[in-house]
């Protein structure tokens, strides 16, 4: 019965760590959500921040980090599925493959600090984007590209070689099994990884301050001419994301209410986040059974 | 557009866009301004963002932005060309040392300052407080906020090595929950949850900074390159003109330069006006 | 037949679709490893010039603890000793790192391999929830309840490694167990089942085929919860305390290499000295994770050539 | 493909002691039924084969009787081995399984090496005497007729080998645990012939000491090797008797047409 | 096991139309030398099957056949199909593999439902045609003797169908292509032999128009349905020659024992 006993100690061992886990999981949500959630309303959510009178809102705030999260997504991903695809199914095992999954790696644990200022000193000086929307965009997806490109790869890479052969031996190309048999397959392991990914651009602050900067000028929500500066779409103008915003409320606003505004700020990203996150994986979980024609 | 536009000042037909870096400190009040002038000058396109008072600095020497913002002189600045800069004092910024209000100290001599900050000073009794260590937390290496304050208290002394933090918002949460600590804030920071320190008995007021009764003050400088021309020399203009000073610059905790008796150099010579 | 001949010979759709999906595969990585090879230069160009241009003695920056850029001491050498960053950035990560692991590993094996979907499905959005709690919520929360929470057990300020190692904690937490969940995941289904087909009991099971099997994996997700806890810099630095000490215990204030560099950086000016010396940091900082992945690396290919065999 | 009825059925009464029965076992996945009210008893060492076409559900049933559905499939009914219902929630599985060893359809060795794979489970039992590990490891690959092809590589990955030996390091890792009842899923479809018969000789062999169930395509090594035949058909047992009954004058129609539809 | 003299061979010339030959085809996995110079013709429009224990090579040679062996083995040597060396550098490994379609020892149906399973490779290849679609997918499907299981559940997931039918449908999958040879693993050492045979016979339909090669462990099967068998030992193929005289009068000591081990 030692075995049993062994069992039974584990798993309990494994219970207790959960529980810990999932007490502190929950004290902090309940801790960002009891502070926050009372000073979320309509107007909160629908007005200009103020820089030094009380009652501001996060409308702009909002509507730049999803724009933001959109566009940086766009740019990032098909770079990481190809990148992905590339480890998965290309490279050899040499020292090739061994240089370039180090240098993900390391592109990885770059501090965000220093990939902000690298992206100000490359995107916002050099190429001359100013602060700005796109170039905040770019900076993310330095972040993203090895997050990404990994969790690609090892979804990829757990779809069954039974399945690779099934469409190589029907005269397939390498590139349609990939993408047609393969992908699929791996497709509600990408999209985790897409789901962590985006939670991390939305509350990412230290890399946008320098790249798309910290201030949001207000927009003309009507505007649907990229091309004016007025434009809410506008992609060169400067946009403070709501993570930037409840960093910058904390350290220098001088508003009266900054601390409800923080709070509600927090309780607002956590939110969209779990509405983004449910969302995704619903999403997910259809097109999977429509891709797959499963029951 | 050239010089022929500067000369019609009150035209609207002046167009341009204006990128202003550099201090977080004086960003929120340079943004508002600049939202209230672009209401009337909808062909200027003014951005306005942080970095700190280095990167504003080396930026607008660079001629990658028109406007620096900084907290402290660029003469004090290592690496910066001050000759090449144009100064532009738009605000007074006057700062305090504040305590942990369980101190129990209200009132310090500067020499007393001086020595709680180079650490010869350890504990709150020796000033007749509270049996407390005393946490000093300095503001970051560079700053202007400690470059004021150390020239104005410190006297060329070195700070001993403590905690740093760079911004109000944090030095106003650690010394309003730590025990002993003591650091030092901008005005307009200054609330009930902090304890201001009078310093040999004058009170942190802007009416003392404005005589210089109160010595830890600075200006908020914008700086261009050479003079300012077309939009940016409008929007500095606006910036020194009494509809911010008067107004925005109150509001937002700063105190008017046009108020001041005395000026300060970048020694910290102070003279009167 | 002769068609058929010639089909064989030339290339056909399936062959261009090939070759297109090649392109695009290679041009991707190949844009990535221009980027990496771009930030390495222009860190390395930077971080290196505080011994090249400004003449500081490499081995004084490693092993000094006197940091100040702006001086220079009796001998008139500026003053720029890393050291009391780099034993607190190493120390910090490396705790909050052991801390995390069992908890993380833990909760991934309860996912994977013992909750029903129900429990899975509750924890997992969760955990990702967490990934994308900004750092500043983290560090004020860090200072809201943390910082007075160990000033109240171990006295002192609050301030120190300890404070930011539980912060750090909170914030690899969910990336380590994501991914621990991921590497469970892809153990094949049939090991599981000729383990239980043995009698191996559910732990058995856990401990010496599955977590055997996963292990790379696992080491790779705690690589990158270091690597998330090394790079951090907000949550730290509003906790740490930013003392340029060296560390004496856990719970005075100490500066990481991060919070260091951004603390700083605003106030320097691009060029000088106090500028480089910061991107030096930088520098050191990528170097170690350089490092971190070779250690890694070589564990992982000793540990494939032993199961090979 | 015709259909049956179902309640036409014959399953004889064993004689013999009984080592396992199953009593109205129903198995459901999700809401799909697979098995039907399966009753059977199977004698002590004694060699049942269950065959029957595929789909008919007897991988779903052997999995049964020693638990390794319970994470899959709904099982209702009883199980009993030794007079206790180990269907119950309440069982040890583990013990269960100890006891009634399994082998797969597809050869599933761990990612170690051969010498491992045999080794794993015992050590996992606590038997640690080098002595015993090193016997038990040679005499249940010599019994899998594998121990010749690898003896001199024991320490090579399992992974390594091909399909047929791998199946064949599966049964042996099996029999080295010395279970009492030994279940097999298609255990020789991957094998080539010189193996298979060697396996079926060990089956054979082992029968003297053990009770062995053996799902297979083959019929003529359903009428080969084993005593008792279990005839399955669309989720239904349909047919139980001696295996020389099922095959020269089976009672109902469909085993007859499934037997004869078979290649003698 | 006995030991060989591998020198000691006897591969016969086929008369007829030769549809695909290897010529001295080596292959390494790595350093280990799988398969040793094998040189055979394979005629026209009949069935080949490769036999020999588990680990003589089987699979390893058959998957050079149509290149699948291309990113994991080293081959070397010739392999001409209609005059042209396939095992070339320059040649259209995707067009080979259309005309030489293969089917392997464990199913492996795409996630896909069993409609999109066989119409899936018949649309990239450009057969749009709706009508000649739903001909395709229930000609194969009937061919591979599924139809009647699957025909109101064609939209359902292949994955959901049980190992024997998952099976058939690949191979209807493979059908479906229409191609010139058709190459199988022990495609039905996970059938029952209702399905077996049906199989079989299929197969035997198939070689009017298509040539066989198959690689199987049941030396009935071999025997039954294939006109020419070569034995495979160690990597090596021994003897080569119509089925009838392989299990009749195998000239080689190597093979006898193989077949004689066999119980027939
Ligand atoms: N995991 C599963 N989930 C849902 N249905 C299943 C599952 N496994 C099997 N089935 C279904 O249960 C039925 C019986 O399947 P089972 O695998 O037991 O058949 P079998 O007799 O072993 O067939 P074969 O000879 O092909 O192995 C089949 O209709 C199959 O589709
Ligand atoms: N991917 C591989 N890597 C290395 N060695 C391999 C690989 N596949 C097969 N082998 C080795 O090559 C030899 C031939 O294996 P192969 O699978 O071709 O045999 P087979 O005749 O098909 O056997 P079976 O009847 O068991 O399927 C074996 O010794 C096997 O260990
Ligand atoms: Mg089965
Ligand atoms: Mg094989």
């Amino acid at each position: 019965m030692n075995a049993k006993k062994s069992d039974k100690l584990a798993t309990g061992m494994i219970y207790g760590l959960v529980g810990i886990v999932v007490s502190i999981l929950v004290a902090l949500l309940g801790y960002i959500l009891y502070n926050g959630v009372p000073d979320i309303n309509w107007h909160f959510l629908t007005s200009e921040a103020q820089s030094f009178s009380a009652g501001g809102g996060v409308r702009d705030q909002l509507f730049n980090s999803l724009y933001l999260l959109v566009l940086a997504l766009i740019i990032s991903f098909p770079i990481a599925l190809g990148a992905g695809i590339y480890l998965s199914e290309y490279a050899k095992d040499n020292w090739v493959t061994d240089i370039i999954r180090t240098s993900i790696e390391v592109l990885s644990s770059l501090p965000s600090v220093v990939v902000g200022l690298f992206g100000y000193l490359l995107l916002v000086i050099q190429l001359n984007m100013g602060f700005s929307i796109l170039a905040g965009a770019i900076a993310l997806t330095f972040f993203n590209l090895p997050l990404l490109t990994r969790n690609i790869e090892e979804s990829l890479r757990s779809v069954p070689d039974l399945q690779r052969e099934a469409g190589t031996s029907l005269g397939l190309s390498g590139w349609k099994t990939i993408t047609k048999i393969i992908l699929p397959m791996a497709l509600p392991g990408i999209l985790t990884g897409l789901i962590l990914c985006s939670g991390r651009i939305f509350g990412e602050a230290a890399a946008l301050i320098y790249t798309a900067g910290q201030s949001a000028p207000s927009v003309d929500y009507g505007n649907w001419n990229l091309f004016t500066e007025t434009s809410f779409l506008n992609p060169m103008r400067p946009a403070e994301t709501l993570a930037v915003h409840i960093w910058k409320v904390n350290t220098e606003s001088v508003t009266p209410d900054s601390s409800a505004i923080s709070s509600a700020s927090s309780a607002v990203l956590i939110i969209v986040i779990l509405i983004f996150n449910l969302g995704a994986r619903y999403l997910g979980n259809k097109l999977f059974k429509k891709m797959t024609a499963s029951k | 557009s050239n010089s022929s536009s500067a000369t019609k000042s009150s035209s609207s037909e002046v167009s341009g866009k204006i990128t202003a870096v550099g201090s977080t400190a004086l960003q929120p009040l340079v943004e508002k301004a600049a939202g209230d002038f672009q209401k009337d000058n909808s062909k200027i396109n003014i951005t306005v963002q942080g970095g700190g008072s280095g990167t504003g600095l080396s930026q607008v020497q660079d001629g990658s932005v028109k406007v620096g913002n900084s907290d402290i002189f660029a003469e004090q600045k290592d690496g910066i060309d001050a000759k090449k800069l144009v100064d532009h004092k738009v605000a007074v910024v006057g700062m305090a040392p504040v305590v942990n209000k369980d101190a129990g100290v209200k009132n310090v001599t500067m020499d007393q300052l001086k020595q709680i900050f180079t650490g010869k000073i350890t504990n709150w009794k020796d000033l007749g407080g509270k049996d407390e260590k005393i946490t000093v937390v300095n503001r970051a290496e560079g700053s202007g906020t400690r470059a004021t304050f150390e020239s104005a208290v410190l006297g060329g002394e070195k700070a001993i090595k403590s905690q740093e933090q760079d911004s109000n918002g944090t030095v106003q949460k650690i010394v309003s929950t730590t025990p002993g600590a003591i650091s030092y804030l901008a005005f307009s920071y200054i609330n009930d949850k902090v304890e201001a320190l009078s310093i040999d008995d004058v009170k942190a007021t802007d009416d003392n900074v404005a005589d210089n009764k109160w010595k830890i003050w600075s200006y908020e400088h914008m700086y261009t390159k050479g003079d300012p021309k077309d939009a940016t020399k409008k929007f500095i203009e606006y910036m020194k003109s009494d509809d911010v000073q008067k107004k925005l610059v109150k509001d937002m905790g700063y105190i008017s330069t046009n108020d001041m008796k005395v000026q300060k150099d970048s020694k910290g010579t102070v003279s009167d006006k | 037949m002769d068609d058929i001949q010639t089909r064989l010979q030339k290339s056909s759709r399936a062959t261009r679709q090939d070759y297109f999906g090649k392109v695009i595969c290679y041009s991707c990585i190949g844009l990535i490893i221009l980027l990496v090879a771009c930030i390495l230069y222009f860190i390395a160009s930077k971080g290196l010039a505080t011994f090249t241009k400004n003449g500081v003695n490499f081995w004084n920056f490693l092993t000094q603890s006197d940091w100040k850029p702006g001086d220079v001491d009796k001998y008139g050498n500026p003053q720029v000793g890393a050291l009391p960053m780099i034993v607190t950035s190493f120390s910090v990560t490396i705790l909050a790192a052991l801390l995390a692991t069992p908890f993380a590993i833990g909760t991934a094996i309860f996912m994977t391999e013992i909750a029903n979907k129900r429990g899975a499905k509750f924890l997992q959005p969760v955990i990702e929830l967490l990934v994308g709690i900004p750092s500043v919520v983290y560090g004020f929360i860090g200072l809201s309840l943390i910082v007075p929470f160990i000033r109240g057990i171990f006295g002192g300020t609050g301030f120190g490694i300890l404070s930011g190692t539980l912060v750090l904690f909170v914030m690899v937490l969910p990336t380590i167990t994501s991914l621990s969940v991921d590497s469970l995941k892809s153990v094949p289904m049939h090991y599981r089942q000729a383990s239980l087909a043995l009698g191996a009991t559910r732990w058995q099971t856990i401990y010496k085929v599955i977590l055997k099997a996963a292990a790379p994996g696992l080491l790779t997700a705690v690589i990158f919860g270091m690597a998330r806890a090394f790079g951090e810099a907000l949550a730290v630095q509003m906790v740490i305390g930013n003392a340029i000490l060296m560390p004496k215990n856990l719970i005075s204030p100490a500066s990481t290499l991060t919070s260091k560099l951004t603390t700083e950086i605003g106030n320097t000016v691009m060029g000088t000295l106090p500028n480089n010396a910061l991107w030096s940091l930088a520098l050191v900082l990528l170097f170690m994770s350089l490092l971190f992945n070779l250690i890694v690396r070589f564990i992982g290919r000793r540990g494939n050539i032993k199961n090979e065999r | 493909m015709k259909t049956y009825d179902f309640n036409q059925q014959y399953i004889s009464k064993i004689e013999q002691e009984v080592a396992l029965s199953t009593e109205n076992v129903q198995v459901h996945y999700g809401k799909s039924h697979a098995i039907f009210d399966a009753s059977l008893d199977f004698p002590r060492f004694q060699i049942t084969s269950l065959i029957g076409a595929s789909g008919s559900g007897k991988s779903t049933y052997l999995r049964c009787l020693n638990r390794m559905n319970d994470r899959i499939a709904q099982v209702d009914g009883k199980i009993l081995y030794r007079n206790t219902d180990i269907n119950s929630k309440t069982i040890n599985v583990y013990e269960v399984r100890r006891h009634i060893g399994m082998v797969f359809q597809r050869p599933n060795p761990f990612a170690k090496s051969i010498r491992e794979n045999i080794l794993f489970a015992l050590k996992n039992n606590g038997i640690n005497d080098k002595k015993e590990l090193q016997e038990r490891l040679e005499t249940s690959l010599r019994d899998a007729a594998l121990w010749d092809e690898v003896k001199d590589d024991l320490d090579k990955s399992a992974l390594a080998l091909s399909g047929g030996q791998q199946q064949r390091l599966c049964i042996a890792r099996s029999i080295a645990m010395h279970p009492d009842i030994l279940l097999l899923d298609e255990p020789a479809s991957a094998l080539d012939p010189i193996s298979t018969s060697k396996i079926e000789e060990t089956l054979k062999l082992l029968s003297k000491s053990y009770t062995i169930i053996i799902v297979t395509h083959n019929m003529q090594q359903a009428s080969r090797i084993s005593d008792y035949t279990a005839f399955f058909h669309m989720g239904h047992i349909i047919e139980y008797n001696q295996t020389k009954n099922i095959f020269t004058a089976p009672e109902i129609k469909a085993t007859e047409d499934y037997i004869s539809g078979d290649f003698g």
